[in-house]
């Protein structure tokens, strides 16, 4: 089967040993060809020796999800050879070292299997054990461009741009390309009947992964306090803050810094010192995972109950506890609703790829400012780590950050008496004031029971009064989030429900079916609470498959109790084995209930 | 923590200070503590300390966890913002608000359960931060606002009201600022206003994280005979190894000190305080030596008290990380951003 | 309106000043009249100074809960004068200390005011602050006694009892009964027309709290490792255990302790020690509060996944955050059920009274073991720290501990070899070792990802078979936790459904339904996961009205997402303002629905 | 956390212990570090320890965090159990299952980031409660699993691999130990298997809790120059002051020992242990001048090494409660339940 565009590359090596830039490079090369690709890691929980895998998805479509499927293996990787070569799809291509020679049960008739020495060119090439190592990834870069046609003009200028200061290395590393595509050329009948041809779909895109572009969102929101503790998958995102920070945030003056970064002892810290310094006027946040949020949340039932603004990105791993700290899920959505002990609910918002992890992260700071409550961004491994093509991110430079209801030292003194808890305009919001600004706005903020007023109460109405009046501000909250992303067709009385990292992987399915003649509505939520058009949506439809990517459905969880959606019509497809969800899985589940008897 | 406010009456005969405030302006509302806590004399002490610092009240922050120590921000400074937080983590939250707000003081109540149980973490690092703060310990060896268990600086041997003495080895805040290199470490006692108020100006006044662990005895669970935290024991025990004097900038340094006798401190802010020596062997500025003395002196069942350690050499948090010095709340977020043109640019990088 | 044996008395006087033991006199001598009592305590979160009541209902037809009136108020506390006589219902009777006059706009002409000198009598017969303080207290006790009819002879009984090592103070308490009963006896006619009967309705029973009731129980249960961290209104459950194992546990030789409590730095560590203790065969526990489920959260899933058992006791007081610590609520429902991040979900029972603290203490241990999981034991302040009248609790000498599946050294010495986490039977639940037994015995616990034999794994199948395997023993809890307290009658159509403390009111409110012909049924469900009882009745009938002390509505989200109980049907009734539940409230709260149109 | 079960292939000529297993029976799986990291000799060292003093594998329990060094206990005694639990809480679960059994060794394997940031309260508070363990820091001043991050331990100007010195002052495990009484507190390099050893062994038989803070280079992290973790500057800064030797206690102490030079202790066990002071001036019975020495060679930039403080006289948890001999998980349940008719007397308090 000849196909363009539309392959599945997936490269395994020993971690520790430097694929990443080679990988790198054979994706860039071929999204500077204006091919679609998905770039998706999966690495183990260690630093060095044992299997990672990169896989690029070559999409002239345009797919955002991964392919459950491997055209084209190189296996570099003597340790995982037969879960690799079996891994491989009927059809499909296996490369790999044959500098040793491979047993003769490691075989198969119905894939091609071709041989490349990698390692003896590049012993014979190069110097140094480092460099060899090295030398061998970016050979089989130069094998994939041959076999797949990639062109190796654009290789070239990315090598030469990423060594632009080191001419040695470009000599290097493009002896290291031929040496990988002559091999190739020579032996194999170059290309392949899946090949990669210039096309022009990626023009005003990016490749990044969600972590980086949250990081330069909280750049971008004026975040300026962030503080946290190291836990995969989160971690890069404030290595990329720290990043941007070092480019773009220094008095031009004095070059002192204007921001503030500090690693905290724990995820305990870390949150006390996000809303220390969010109740002192400054943007602040803190990136973490699912063992984060457990240790947060004390914490976080304060900040909901005293009102004070915050920003927490759960990128979120699969769990329960430490789990697999490497791979992907979706399973912190009820601990994060409903995070802390007593009556507390949360602001959850959904990035769906990386370009939305940039805009919310600024949507997050607009909402954690005017509802004076922590918002949760919900990302995860798959988009917060993985390679996502997406649109250019966009800045307005008209954006007025929405600082809610602060008092500025006029009002103050204008005042007769400033009370913190007061709904003075029906909304659920209070105002509050900030430290050092002025005596008139002096008051004590505590987590424990307290008046409108913001008196400490241990009495009934006093208390039930506060606690009343944040429903109130929920229903506010419900219209102050993003809206869900609804695709309406009046004909289909189905639908299919996701959020955050599913989308891809429906998008895909929506299309497979509606080939299939299953014509189904979508909606991918963005925010918890939902909205009314959520609420609509679900109403409109007989059947709306709810795809989430934990054991225990726990967004469906949400629509019910938060929206009262019937629970009748809301049927769950979940995916948590800790890969990312593909389009297969949702489409098999669908076609797989209507020969249940579910309706389309 | 009460129902009461304090009745505003003026006093026109009271003193004022450089603001023209009088001490009654530094109040809070009415105490809810049992009668004769020592906390309610910290209170006191704190209340005089900023009144004599002409500190405006709200540019103070007053930061506290949970327990009857941490209920105390109530009662001074009502013009202060509060900050009641959550047992034992009220150090990160100091640690946030100062990050993003320079300019203010920092005044963090704590107490023994709060610091060194469930908050020890917190305070070992903020130490470790030299976070520009005033940590005060009101320790009393008890949780009072539970009611009476033993806390972790409870001393080897001390009885409780009734049930078997303490067992274990008391966690001291002095010796453990020191080994972690806190930059101002004092210890005093609420019944000894006449040294705790001029501890507490200097802990003001110092820049970096200054401790001062105040003995504040706990009247209703751990005051009566046997215990090593009560009044009684604390007065009989008291040894005062290190005086300090606060001198206002304004002041001239008048006297000249004999070496080895006092020793004048200058602070970053221009302020200085005069150390004069009890024990003419002690040294202030040597943490190794330091620690020798304290640790002889508790195994000698005294409690050493006064102003035990200071490093003015060291910088506090912002410096050390050359943070900008117009606090970071205060920097418009339009200056932050850096615009739609560099977002463009920076993607190049991206494909 | 003259009643016998139904009447409210409350004691307003300032925390600090002694007045429980003067309250448990008056409590016990009605109980030992053979009258059925219930006695609660509304104190502040303060130690000495602050106003604190005492209210004792005398309820001749045995009800469990508060009532929501007071008929005769001792209003000792001036502070509160205004407070306490505005609380009084219309026909009733205050009594204060007259020493002092009080302001004529301080009264209400639809009650009996009636002063005594109780201040200005004890100082003129007793020497000493602290003496005379005390002996105004027990002096009111004489006037009630008075005016109510209470026994002389059982509160003579009663002093004797207890001061029986103490003769002068018998002589003292003595002085004061007849004091303040003496001087009601001269100045109002005695007794009032509401009054204190003897009847024989207390045979069998005792009153007693939930903590003290359920340290008892973790004595009986052979528990041996405590580990805790004081908080409110926790504490005295540890300090009960404490008690008794001073009592019973010292080895008879040796007298060294056959027990060990650990007052742990704070939650976090406390949580870890149980897990330790009973990772290696101890039956451990710990007693907290809603801050302390949270800071637990991270070790409780942990402990779900490693499947370690562990006890935890929630008395759960009023949140969010610190909340109001000396008040009530049933609000950590949700937050327990799914404490921590990933896919979690844990066992609760919900006792209803003191008794059933005492039983589902043992319950809860021979659980833990069972199921291998962490049990949590979601009691209240309600429960936990006032005094319920309650059968007598029992005791089977043939109790025979449930250990679980725990595999000894002869067992592990004719294994071939040991896996931790096979499913052998079928129903979920894997056989687990103990440290020190056997070397065959040894496998590496950790929160990690694991296969099924119990080695790490970052594989997706092996990570989910273990995920779902966990599934499968959910089913099985389903069926070990105690079953549902149901009382059906096949008319009804509408039902009312409550847990825990909500008992006594639902019981006394179905009564008064009954009487205005509104039939309804009841259930009480005593565990999550939900027995198939529990979804029989809620199918059976078209209305349940679910009766809870939280905002949230947090038993129905629960009912709704384990047993798919139908939302349309579940009506919330919710009670959240500190103070107990009373039956007036679910009484009205039916009503209205049923006015609303709503099926009875 | 490994996939590979190491191959069990018998060797005829290994010797053997008294328990007639080889060395090859206390090891583990395969360790999956990256090659050169410090843990893997501290895991032999471990491995060597264990095997010379005939522990039987099941009675030894294995406890840890979450880092690379927590994952050693993998790498050792396969047939012990071991207990991987949540970052930086091995202490309290270790804790509690000494609590549930006293007769099991415990040893706690932690890293600085485990220990001294996240886990640094319960840390604290097992040294208060004399837990009896044997506490080891895999200390490489980096957070190694999370890919190199500073760690509380970093010292002040230590350079990372790209960006800025650390700047804070660093958290010393054994001078905080020394602070807070612990018993046992050593010092060693992974580097020196000979040192490390028979400190391992001490602190395996000390009744009590003994730390072992083992300087142990992450080699992808934190081994180049300008890092006061590697391997280079630890062996060029090193200052071995105190040797130990353990003494079968079925060997004879041999040679009679000048005073000053070495000292035996006897330890609870019947055990002895020989210190062998190299520097004479050198008190490690003395908190107090063993705090004032670690702190001048630590200003004098020198890394001291060996067995620093150790105190035999105070008792372990479990003495100073009085608990009974007998692990508490072996007590039958029913020796621990009052019965029916205890349950009806006690109820006539409540009536
Ligand atoms: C997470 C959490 N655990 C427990 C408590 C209960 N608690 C309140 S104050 C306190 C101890 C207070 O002791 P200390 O800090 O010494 O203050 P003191 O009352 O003695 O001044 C405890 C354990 C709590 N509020 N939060
Ligand atoms: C609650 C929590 N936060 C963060 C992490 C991520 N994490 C794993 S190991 C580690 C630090 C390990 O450092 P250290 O203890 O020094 O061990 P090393 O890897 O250096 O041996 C961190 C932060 C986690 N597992 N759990
Ligand atoms: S209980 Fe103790 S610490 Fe608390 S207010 Fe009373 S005397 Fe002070
Ligand atoms: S990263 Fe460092 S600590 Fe971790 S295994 Fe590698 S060398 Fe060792
Ligand atoms: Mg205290
Ligand atoms: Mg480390």
């Amino acid at each position: 089967m000849a196909t363009v565009n539309d392959v599945v590359i997936k490269i395994g090596t020993v971690n520790g040993t430097g694929s990443a830039s080679a990988n790198g490079l054979l994706r860039k090369s071929i999204f500077r060809m204006g091919v679609p690709v998905v770039g998706k890691n999966y690495f183990p929980s260690n630093i060095q020796g044992l299997p990672t895998w990169y896989e690029i998805r070559v999409t002239g479509d345009g797919y955002q999800s991964r392919s459950n499927r491997v055209d084209v293996m190189v296996a570099m990787n003597a340790q995982t050879y037969a879960k690799d070569l079996a891994d491989v799809a009927t059809g499909g291509w296996l490369i790999y070292d044959s500098t040793w020679p491979r047993s003769r049960q490691l075989d198969r008739d119905d894939i091609m299997v071709m041989g490349i020495p990698f390692s003896r060119m590049c012993n014979e090439h190069f110097d140094g054990a480092r460099a060899r190592i090295l030398m061998k990834n970016i050979a089989y870069v130069g094998a994939i461009a041959a076999l797949l046609d990639i062109d190796l003009d654009i290789i070239t200028s990315l090598i030469e741009e990423t060594y632009a200061a080191k001419q040695k290395l470009i000599v290097s590393n493009m002896e290291a390309i031929r040496l990988g595509y002559d091999y190739a050329m020579e032996h194999y009948s170059c290309p392949l009947p899946m090949r990669v041809e210039k096309m022009d779909a990626t023009e005003g895109h990016i490749v990044i992964d969600g972590n980086t572009a949250a990081g330069l969102g909280c750049v971008y929101a004026g975040a300026t306090v962030g503080a946290w503790y190291p836990i995969t998958p989160s971690t890069s995102l404030m290595d990329a803050f720290r990043d941007f920070c070092l480019m773009y945030r220094h008095e031009p003056e004095t070059d002192k810094r204007t921001y503030c970064i500090i690693q905290a002892e724990d995820e305990l810290a870390a949150i006390g010192m996000v809303l220390g310094a969010n109740w002192m006027g400054a943007r602040s946040f803190t990136p973490t995972s699912g063992p984060g949020i457990s240790l947060m949340s004390e914490f976080i039932g304060f900040a909901y109950y005293a009102e004070i603004p915050a920003v927490i990105f759960n990128v979120q791993r699969t769990g329960p506890s430490t789990g697999m700290p490497t791979r992907t899920q979706q399973c912190d959505i009820v601990s994060c609703a409903y995070a802390s002990h007593g009556d507390t609910m949360h602001v959850l918002l959904f990035p769906g790829d990386p370009a939305e992890c940039f805009d919310m992260a600024v949507q997050a700071f607009d909402l954690a400012e005017r509802l004076q409550t922590p918002i949760m961004v919900l990302s995860d491994l798959d988009i917060g780590m993985n390679d996502w093509m997406v649109p250019e991110l966009e800045w307005n430079d008209d954006y007025v950050p929405d600082r809610g209801k602060v008092l500025d030292a006029e009002e103050l003194e204008k005042m007769e008496q400033f009370y913190r808890y007061l709904d003075v305009d029906g909304d659920g919001i209070p105002y509050r004031t900030l430290p050092g600004v002025h005596p008139k706005g002096a008051y004590f903020t505590r987590g424990s029971g307290h008046t409108k007023l913001g008196a400490y109460t241990e009495n009934s109405d006093d208390y039930q009064d506060v606690v009343d009046r944040l429903l109130v501000k929920w229903e506010t909250t419900r219209t102050l989030v993003p809206e869900a992303e609804i695709r309406y067709s009046a004909f289909n009385k189905a639908a299919i429900l996701t959020l955050g990292s599913g989308d891809g992987a429906c998008k895909e399915a929506l299309d497979r079916l509606e080939a299939q003649n299953v014509g189904l509505n979508y909606c991918r939520v963005k925010a918890f609470p939902f909205t009314d058009a959520v609420r609509d949506f679900i109403e409109k439809h007989d059947v709306v498959y709810v795809v989430e990517q934990n054991r225990d459905a726990q967004l469906r969880t949400l629509l019910i109790n938060d929206i009262d959606a019937d629970q009748n019509k809301l049927v769950s497809l979940l995916h948590y084995n800790g890969m990312p969800i593909h389009a297969g899985f949702v489409v098999e589940g669908v076609l797989a209930e209507i020969a249940k008897g579910r309706a389309a | 923590m009460t129902f009461i406010a304090k009745p505003k009456v003026s006093h026109p005969g009271l003193p004022k200070n450089k603001l023209g405030l009088t001490s009654r302006d530094y109040e809070g509302v009415v105490s809810t503590l049992c009668a004769g806590c020592g906390h309610d004399s910290v209170t006191a002490a704190l209340i005089q300390a900023v009144f004599e610092l002409d500190i405006e009240p709200h540019m103070l922050a007053k930061m506290s966890g949970i327990g009857c120590s941490s209920k105390t921000p109530a009662y001074f400074v009502s013009q202060a913002h509060g900050f009641n937080s959550v047992h034992g983590r009220m150090p990160s939250v100091t640690t946030g608000a100062n990050a993003a707000n320079r300019d203010l003081m920092y005044i963090g109540v704590s107490g023994d359960g709060d610091s060194l149980s469930i908050g020890v973490g917190q305070f070992v690092h903020a130490i470790r931060r030299n976070l520009n703060m005033c940590y005060v310990i009101e320790n009393n060896g008890v949780y009072g606002l539970t009611k009476g268990q033993f806390s972790a600086s409870a001393d080897i041997g001390s009885l409780p009201k009734k049930g078997m003495p303490n067992q274990q080895e008391p966690i001291d805040p002095v010796s453990t600022a020191l080994s972690l290199g806190a930059t101002y470490i004092a210890r005093s006692f609420s019944g000894d206003k006449e040294q705790l108020v001029p501890l507490l100006k200097g802990a003001l006044l110092h820049s970096g994280f200054s401790l001062v662990d105040v003995i504040s005895p706990c009247v209703t669970f751990n005051d009566h005979e046997g215990s090593t935290k009560s009044y009684a024991h604390t007065r009989q025990f008291y040894n005062h190894v290190v005086n300090v004097d606060y001198i206002h900038p304004s002041e001239e340094i008048k006297a000249s000190y004999a070496e080895g006798e006092a020793m004048p401190i200058h602070l970053h802010g221009g302020d200085t305080i005069i150390l004069r020596k009890v024990d003419g062997g002690y040294d202030p500025t040597s943490r190794a030596a330091a620690f020798k003395y304290l640790r002889e002196r508790f195994n000698a069942g005294e409690i050493t008290t006064g102003l035990l350690y200071v490093n003015e050499a060291r910088e506090e948090m912002h410096e050390l990380m050359g943070n900008s010095d117009t606090p970071l709340s205060k920097i418009p977020l339009d200056e932050l951003n850096p615009g739609k043109e560099e977002l463009k640019k920076i993607q190049n990088r991206y494909r």
